[in-house]
């Protein structure tokens, strides 16, 4: 059941042995359909309640890894459709050679190959190589266009992130080490499943977990973009190709996260759900603020979104540290809500710029005018980034909320809420700029470089989309208004099952 | 063989490699060119290896064999060819140009140091013959990382890395006395990796910056 | 139809009277002979048989303004006890609706003003708006003093719970309404009646563009509106009297009319016409009494 | 009959979604259709509550999100009145739109977005709990902020909309707050559940959860000072839209502060601070006398209405802060007085102030001008419009036999029978506010007679204006019916007053005393009364009687039509006409410490100082709080986040730094 994370490496392959960058585009299309396929198979088994191993214990899939590895397949998809439209566009500009797609799309394999990995690991130890592994092949995606930023940001995400990771397995050795004697079903010295320590949590020696977590936490936090590990992140997102930040925001920083949740599940029962929850609900908030301050000054519109990313953390992991029944379904849902709208606005932004040919905010404005689907589609984006009702980010947030308000932590809601308030303004200064306006070109909107008359032919032409990419962006923009108003049974269950897993309910 | 155990224990000879591993680490962030770094970092995955050989006696732990063998080829022959070979490439200048001066770099280490014993004092009790190492390794790793901070050149960045993960390696097998070796193939194996891929990065920096110096990487800002 | 019904038309009918009266007063204060005190009727019936002449440019605001104007005077005049406070006949005499059917006619009149185009009509409507402005809310304020120690805003209840000046309070805001009853009637120092000087005109200067009956039917609803709030301020601040039968209670009413009419004509020619930005520091001041007064009545009653 | 209504919005949506581009406007009908329907059933649905045993059938249905999650919506009196308000405005808007948004930039996206705008108001004043009346309000805030840049090519619609956008988000932060306290007190978030839950609680909660949610919902309001954004976003939108914002939109704010303080604060057996009553009173001045004389200064005819807005938002909350105070006081019949006096106003000024806006919308087509110095002499142009823009401002001045005078008149009442309440200061306060709202009525006088003078009279001051024409029989007729509805709502008060005593609040089913329609109005036990309709008739018979005697005695007089007396320059221009600024001159010198007024004189000379080739002149008005209040504000936050701005240096030693020191910092508060 499980083998299904071969079928990116045999997409992989097939990118590899493929002469034409044509064959690539569609094995990884049809790779990642085929993923998502199995993995929906996979999720409605887990929501059903059904929990698959591999031999060994080493692999293992629940309702949380099942939750996960959901919104990562799918956003394979969305992001292997939109690569198709972007890479062409690349190609036609002379930034890629045909070799460069192949490349590309080899790498965008392996790295969802990675990130399917991760949920996946029952052995902690696996769970880290695997997050190194997305850390090495996302690195090389980044640094892709050889420019001089682009490597540096590259070079500044693989060593923050290394270092990071590497007090993450010291973390891990920790915990073996107090597992060891105690853990482990058949008088082993000691296991690394998250099964096993999971089952005699509660005779592991807390101060040893605590010190534990902390390196954990340290970790995988900085992978995770929580502030103040957070550096690389703005750097990465804002040099990587469009539809790998899409899927850096989108999915590898929960993949991130995930790493932190399982052992959070593990240390809150062996040293009491108040330590984990102050340290998470400490990120949480430096995060959401350090963000929005950040967001205030921001000049280019990846960065922005990257900036929004962090803050978007820092509510998962505020809402994961408030715990409970709100806080811990605001966490788990606002995932999935954060993959779904970080991706589409990244993919927005990357149809900007595929006119504009620049990052800064001011180079272009009017962009409603020049491709309509687009710029609803962007503004959608703007206001379920704020956490504007109707669209889904809304309900995550304002569960957040009551789990503050059951846990009555007014100065922590508050600071959220003048946060949100700069967040939402710079999101629409930036973004409104954009697209609203005469539609035009150039460096400031004051003094036009070109000008363009939108009701001439030329805008049209100016956009250059792939339909398919377009019905993509279509539909993840509906089912942002859909999950705003409606959360599916099939997310529901497997959101309640998971947050059993932190609420001291049955595991498995 | 149970001799060896004996003069083991007597000599408390866990103890005394483990020190010099942090020995070398400290000689390393004070250091002034890069090939005495590399030495340092020759000698301490060295007593890594010797490390993991004296546990695997002490412990009969046969696979600990394969793990200091598989650490011999990687650490002490590979990484450092590869590492060498880099630095001849890019024709990195020999001085590693610290930004604080020897003596303070010094101080601060020891600080470190003095700081993980407290921590750890009361986190962890480890038992038995290894009952250092795990702070040794955490001081190992905390020196490498403010060694790293130091260091404007990539390189010695790298080194820097290198040392986290010797004193990785080194808390990993004090805490576990080794874990399946499946694992311990695939961490060395990511490291590995990890250093291919920031070589790669290494010789592009230099294409496009002209320089290896990190004052140069600093157009990321805000 | 009794007493209280046709009181009104005493309003209607004699209010040109108390116009003549007036200026006889000031032409005596000011050592002149002066026009009869009929005069004022004779002038309203050579308006009323003059021809008229219309600036083309004005709309039929400016044929509408005489007849809403006149009909609001008329119509507040409804809501006044003259001589006998039982409730006046169609509406219950709230003060309060009585000065704004009052101001509906100010309204009329200041757009008239503006509707010929000209720029003295302009400044007339400018300037009647400033004063209206400085005027009202103290006004307001008196009337809340005598209203509060009255226990009712209608005139006929308060006329009948008092009978002079009950209270320091009163005094206060009689002085103020008295300030007030010159700038509402246009008068020296506010405005000057009798004078078609382009920078001092106020009153007069909306009034520029009308003649005939028009003109008369402004004129007339100017002395209505003069008599009217003498007959307020009378029912408000010293209303003893009006409680007896009807002859008796006229004669009281009389006398008050002609002190209070020579009070306003020693006030006219005693004090030179202010500036018109200078009209603030006295109407403030007014203010400051009228505030005062309600503050006093709250804090130590009657 | 609402489903009705539903029906013809969504499918008026479609139609404009995918209906030709030729004759869109047409659809707009569907709406007022719905509209119509809606305020139908609304009024019926009152009525019932007012006079039959039964009640009304309450409508009340939840969507379900998720098993733990629901929107709960559910109609009660206060809701079917601001219902009510609310399909009166927008059947008149729909009707006037049909014929006004012939040809306009975007007829699709304005249509659709129009209907989503007054369905989103309704869901507003429907919502039950907490989470629908949150996505109902965003959603509401969020279709208007599109409305208000719907002209995208206009940089002021964007920072308008930026402005806007940005403060109803932070008022929305306060609502939630205000929610997410009564729902830790009380564990409830639907509001009868509130309002039940609170009843016990402890004075401070209930006095946090007042003024958070005051400042919530006053920011969409437009008190003063939170107003600023409001004479910003209005006049950006168009027209219809600008009406519906003005006339209802703020209106939810007013909605919310009665829902908040007088619904879930004043539950069952609750009991009011006076304090709170004395804060909105207040503000309540504040606002009307700021706003009025902010719009005194405006030449922009819709930023003068939407400035007028705010005054009357403070007229409303003047009557709803003396119910407050007399609510602690136990006074429930003054209190009814009061309340009822706020409710009406909210009605009327729903109703002037949509038709004035939709007014302005068709000078606007008319003279192709917001700016008053443009217009002049448009009432002999555009005879309609001006007849009913002056019906507007003799309403919106409280000049009887208009509405705004009745709702006037009750707030003044209310306002005089403060001094009835025990303590000294409040009685003061009251009274000031009364004097306060003495002050508003003459100057709003001043403020409208310059608007409509300026516009309508005298001579055409611009080219455009001179050729300017009527904009068609639906938007006249429009106006018509929001000009009648001032008419009646003016003369028949109880209509107003009969469905207003069906609220559920204590104190105002006396309101609603019975008698016919068009009987004396007496109040507080006879403390006073007026009689609406009886001056009307007055003034009409003694119209009848002066044209008999005109008819009898001055038939053979004969009018002669000359220029305008023009002191023998024989040529009167239209620019010596008094300007909207020089008429109101004498205000901005009396009350210059408001406005600080400023000008500035260039003088050119091309031979100095003998031959001056030009002098240019301009003047204008210091905005008080945008200078002292809010540009420090936001240049403080700009200047932090810039300071911040180094954490992120790009340097990588300085990162690992971070990571080191993170690592101890955990190490050091945990291990």
């Amino acid at each position: 059941m499980l083998f299904f994370v071969l079928v990116p490496l045999m997409a992989a392959l097939v990118c590899l042995a493929g002469k034409s960058p044509r064959v690539s585009e569609y094995a990884t299309l049809a790779g990642s359909v085929i993923g998502a396929g199995w993995v929906l198979r996979l999720a409605a088994g887990a929501a059903g309640g059904t929990i698959y191993f591999s031999r060994g214990n080493t692999f293992y899939c629940d309702s949380l890894s099942a939750y996960i590895l959901l919104v990562i397949s799918l956003l394979a998809v969305a992001a292997s459709v939109y690569s198709i439209e972007y890479m062409r566009q690349e190609h036609r500009a002379g930034t890629v050679t045909e070799a460069g797609m192949r490349y590309y799309y080899f790498l965008l394999n392996l790295f969802v190959l990675t990130m399917m990995l991760v949920p996946l690991a029952n052995n902690l130890a696996v769970l880290w190589m695997s997050v190194e592994a997305t850390t090495l092949v996302s690195a090389l995606l980044v640094g892709i266009y050889r420019k001089k930023q682009s490597i540096e940001a590259a070079w500044k995400y693989i060593m923050l992130c290394t270092v990071g990771i590497t007090f993450a397995l010291l973390g891990t050795f920790i915990i073996y080490y107090a597992g060891a004697g105690i853990v482990g079903a058949k008088g082993e010295a000691g296991s690394l499943n998250w099964t096993d320590l999971m089952l005699s949590a509660r005779l592991l020696n807390p101060a040893t977990m605590r010190l534990a977590f902390i390196f954990v936490v340290v970790g995988y936090g900085t992978k995770a973009g929580l502030a103040p590990v957070h550096n690389w992140l703005p750097d990465a997102h804002s040099e990587a190709p469009t539809p790998v930040s899409a899927l850096l925001s989108g999915i590898l920083l929960n993949c991130a996260f995930y790493g932190v949740m399982r052992f959070a599940a593990i240390v809150r029962v062996s040293c009491g759900p108040a330590f984990v929850q102050d340290i998470m609900i400490a990120f949480g908030v430096a995060s959401v603020v350090i963000a929005s301050l950040f967001m205030l000054i921001q000049m280019s519109a990846k960065r922005l979104l990257a900036y929004s990313s962090i803050e978007h953390m820092g509510i998962i992991s505020l809402s994961f540290g408030l715990g409970g029944i709100y806080g811990l379904y605001a966490a788990l849902l606002h995932i999935l809500n954060h993959a779904i709208v970080k991706p589409l606005m990244f993919f927005v932004t990357g149809r900007i710029h595929s006119v504009s040919h620049g990052a800064k905010l001011d180079s272009v404005s009017g962009f409603l005018k020049m491709s309509p689907l687009t710029g609803v589609l962007g503004f959608a984006g703007i206001a379920a980034l704020a956490g504007v009702p109707p669209f889904n980010v809304f309900l995550s947030e304002f569960l957040m909320l009551k789990g503050m308000a059951a846990g009555s932590h007014w100065y922590i809601m508050a600071v959220f809420l003048i946060a949100s308030g700069l967040v939402f303004f710079s999101l629409l200064r930036g973004f409104g700029g954009m697209l609203l306006g005469k539609p035009r070109l150039g460096q400031h909107r004051a003094e036009s470089d070109t000008e363009l008359t939108h009701t001439g032919k030329t805008s049209p032409e100016m956009v250059r989309t792939w339909w398919p990419a377009s019905v993509m962006m279509a539909l993840l923009g509906a089912s942002l208004l859909f999950l705003g108003l409606n959360i599916p049974g099939g997310i529901d269950r497997l959101i309640t099952r998971s947050m059993g897993l932190f609420m001291g309910g049955r595991v498995f | 063989m149970p001799l060896i155990k004996r003069w083991i224990e007597i000599f408390g000879a866990i103890d005394f490699i483990s020190v010099g591993m942090l020995l070398s680490v400290v000689a390393m962030s004070s250091a002034k060119r890069i090939e005495s770094c590399l030495k340092a970092y020759v000698i301490n995955s060295w007593l890594l290896a010797l490390l993991m050989a004296a546990f695997a006696v002490y412990l009969s732990i046969p696979h600990l064999y394969a793990a200091a063998f598989f650490t011999i080829a990687g650490k002490c022959v590979l990484i450092p060819y590869f590492l060498r070979k880099i630095i001849r490439d890019l024709k990195v200048t020999r001085e590693v140009e610290p930004y604080l001066s020897m003596p303070v770099s010094l101080i601060i280490s020891f600080g470190l140091v003095v700081l993980v014993y407290s921590f750890l004092a009361s986190g962890i009790f480890v038992a038995g013959v290894a009952r250092n190492v795990l702070k040794i390794s955490v001081s190992i790793i905390l020196i490498s990382l403010f060694t790293m901070m130091n260091r404007k050149k990539a390189v010695t960045q790298v080194m820097g890395l290198l040392f986290m993960e010797n004193g990785l390696f080194l808390a990993g097998f004090s805490l576990t006395y080794g874990m399946p070796t499946i694992i311990e193939l695939g961490v060395l194996f990511d490291m590995m990796m990890g250093v291919m891929i920031l070589g790669v990065f290494l010789t592009q920096i230099k294409k496009s910056f002209v320089s290896v110096d990190l004052d140069k990487l600093t157009s990321l800002k805000g | 139809m009794g007493m209280s019904n046709l009181q009104f038309l005493i309003i209607i009918l004699l209010s040109p009277l108390l116009q003549g009266i007036i200026k006889k007063m000031k032409a005596y204060a000011q050592g002149r002979v002066g026009p009869g005190v009929l005069q004022p009727y004779w002038d309203l019936a050579r308006l009323f048989r003059k021809d008229m002449v219309i600036s083309e440019t004005a709309s039929w605001i400016f044929h509408a303004t005489p007849f809403i104007v006149f009909l609001s005077t008329l119509a507040a005049s409804l809501m006044v006890p003259v001589i006998t406070p039982d409730a006046p006949v169609l509406a219950i005499g709230d003060i309060i609706a009585l000065l704004y059917t009052l101001a509906l006619g100010r309204f009329f009149l200041v757009l008239a003003g503006l509707d010929a185009g000209t720029a003295f009509g302009g400044e007339g409507s400018s300037r009647e708006a400033t004063v209206a402005i400085l005027v009202e809310p103290m006004m307001m304020l008196a009337i809340f003093t005598s209203a509060v120690a009255g226990g009712s805003t209608k005139l006929s209840v308060i006329s009948k719970s008092m009978h002079i000046l009950d209270s320091p309070a009163h005094v206060l805001a009689f002085a103020a309404f008295f300030v007030a009853l010159i700038a509402d009637t246009g008068r020296v120092p506010v405005d000057n009646p009798d004078t078609h000087l382009e920078l001092t005109m106020i009153h007069e200067g909306m009034v520029l563009e009308y003649s005939g009956r028009y003109l008369a039917l402004l004129e007339w609803a100017h002395y209505m509106k003069q008599m009217l709030l003498f007959t307020i301020a009378i029912d408000l601040f010293f209303p003893f009297g009006i409680k007896g039968d009807a002859l008796r209670s006229a004669l009281f009413y009389i006398i008050k009319l002609l002190v209070l009419a020579a009070a306003m004509a020693a006030t006219e020619s005693s004090r030179a016409k202010l500036r018109f930005f200078q009209l603030p520091s006295l109407l403030g001041g007014a203010f400051v009494l009228s505030l005062l007064s309600l503050i006093t009545f709250v804090m130590l009653g009657r | 009959m609402l489903l009705i209504s539903l029906a013809f919005f969504i499918s008026g949506a479609v139609f404009f979604a995918f209906a030709p581009k030729k004759g869109l406007h047409y659809f707009y009908l569907l709406y007022a259709a719905g509209a119509g329907l809606a305020a139908f059933s609304f009024a019926q649905a009152l009525y019932n509550y007012a006079y039959s045993a039964a009640g009304a059938p309450a409508l009340s249905f939840a969507l379900q999100i998720s098993p733990a999650l629901s929107m709960g919506f559910k109609s009660g009196p206060l809701q079917d009145f601001f219902g009510l308000l609310l399909s009166l405005a927008a059947f008149a808007a729909s009707v006037y739109s049909s014929g006004y948004m012939k040809g306009t930039a975007a007829p699709r996206f304005q249509g659709i977005f129009y209907g989503l705008f007054i369905l989103s108001m309704g869901a507003v004043f429907l919502a039950a709990d907490a989470l629908s009346f949150l996505i109902s309000w965003e959603a509401m805030s969020l279709v208007s902020y599109f409305l208000v840049v719907s002209d995208t090519e206009s940089e002021a619609a964007q920072n308008a909309g930026l402005t806007y956008a940005t403060m109803t988000h932070i008022g929305t932060a306060f609502i939630i707050g205000a929610f997410m306290l009564a729902f830790s007190a009380t564990g409830s978030l639907d509001f009868t559940g509130m309002a039940a839950g609170l009843a016990g609680q402890s004075m401070t909660i209930k006095s946090v959860i007042f003024i958070l949610s005051f400042i919530g919902f006053g920011m969409k309001a437009g008190i003063v000072p939170l107003h600023i954004w409001l004479p910003k976003a209005h006049p950006a939108a168009p027209s219809n839209v600008s009406a519906l914002m003005s006339g209802v939109m703020i209106k939810a704010g007013i909605y919310g502060i009665m829902l908040m303080c007088l619904h879930v604060l004043g539950g069952p057996g609750a009991h009011y601070a006076t304090w709170w009553g004395v804060v909105v009173l207040a503000t309540g001045a504040a606002s009307s006398v700021l706003g009025v004389l902010y719009a005194l200064m405006e030449k922009d005819l819709k930023r003068l209405l939407a400035y007028s807005s705010v005054e009357n938002i403070g007229i409303i909350l003047l009557g709803t802060g003396a119910a407050i105070v007399f609510y602690s006081f136990g006074q429930t019949a003054l209190a009814g007085l009061a309340l009822a006096a706020a409710l009406y106003h909210t009605m009327n000024h729903a109703m002037f102030k949509g038709l004035l806006f939709l007014g302005s919308g068709s000078v606007l087509h008319g003279a192709h001008s917001k700016n008053l110095e443009d217009m002049g002499g448009l009432l002999k142009r555009m005879p309609y419009t001006g007849l009913f823009f002056l019906a507007g401002s003799v309403a919106i001045c409280a000049l009887p036999p208009f509405n705004g005078f009745v709702s006037e008149w009750l707030t003044f009442q209310a306002l005089i029978l403060g001094s009835s309440t025990p303590l000294a200061y409040s009685k003061v306060i009251t009274l000031l506010g009364g004097a306060a709202l003495a002050l508003t009525g003459a100057l709003a006088a001043a403020a409208f007679v310059k608007a409509f003078g300026v516009a309508f009279l005298g001579l055409p001051r611009s080219p455009k204006a001179r050729d300017a024409k009527e904009a068609g029989l639906p938007v006249t007729a429009a106006l018509g019916f929001l000009a009648a509805m001032c008419l009646l709502l003016g003369v028949a008060p109880r209509i107003m007053l009969r469905l207003i005593s069906a609220m559920p609040f204590a104190g105002l089913k006396e309101m609603g005393s019975a008698g016919p329609l068009h009987s004396p109005l007496i109040i507080a036990g006879g403390f006073s009364g007026f009689w609406p309709a009886a001056i009307l008739v007055s003034m009409l018979l003694g119209l009848l009687i002066i044209l008999a005697l005109a008819g009898t005695w001055g038939r053979n007089r004969k009018i002669t039509y000359a220029n305008s007396w023009d002191c023998g320059i024989r040529a009167l221009t239209p620019r010596m006409q008094y300007t909207a600024t020089a008429f109101t001159k004498p205000l901005r010198v009396i009350f210059k410490t408001i406005y600080r007024p400023r000008k500035e004189v260039r003088i050119s000379f091309k031979l100095k100082p003998l031959f001056v080739s030009g002098i240019t002149y301009q003047s204008g008005i210091t905005p008080f709080l945008e200078n002292y209040l809010y540009r420090p504000l936001t240049s403080f936050v700009g200047k932090a986040a810039l300071k911040i701005r180094h954490l992120q240096s790009g340097s990588l030693p300085l990162y690992l730094g971070y990571i080191m020191l993170t690592l101890i910092g955990l190490l050091m508060a945990w291990a």
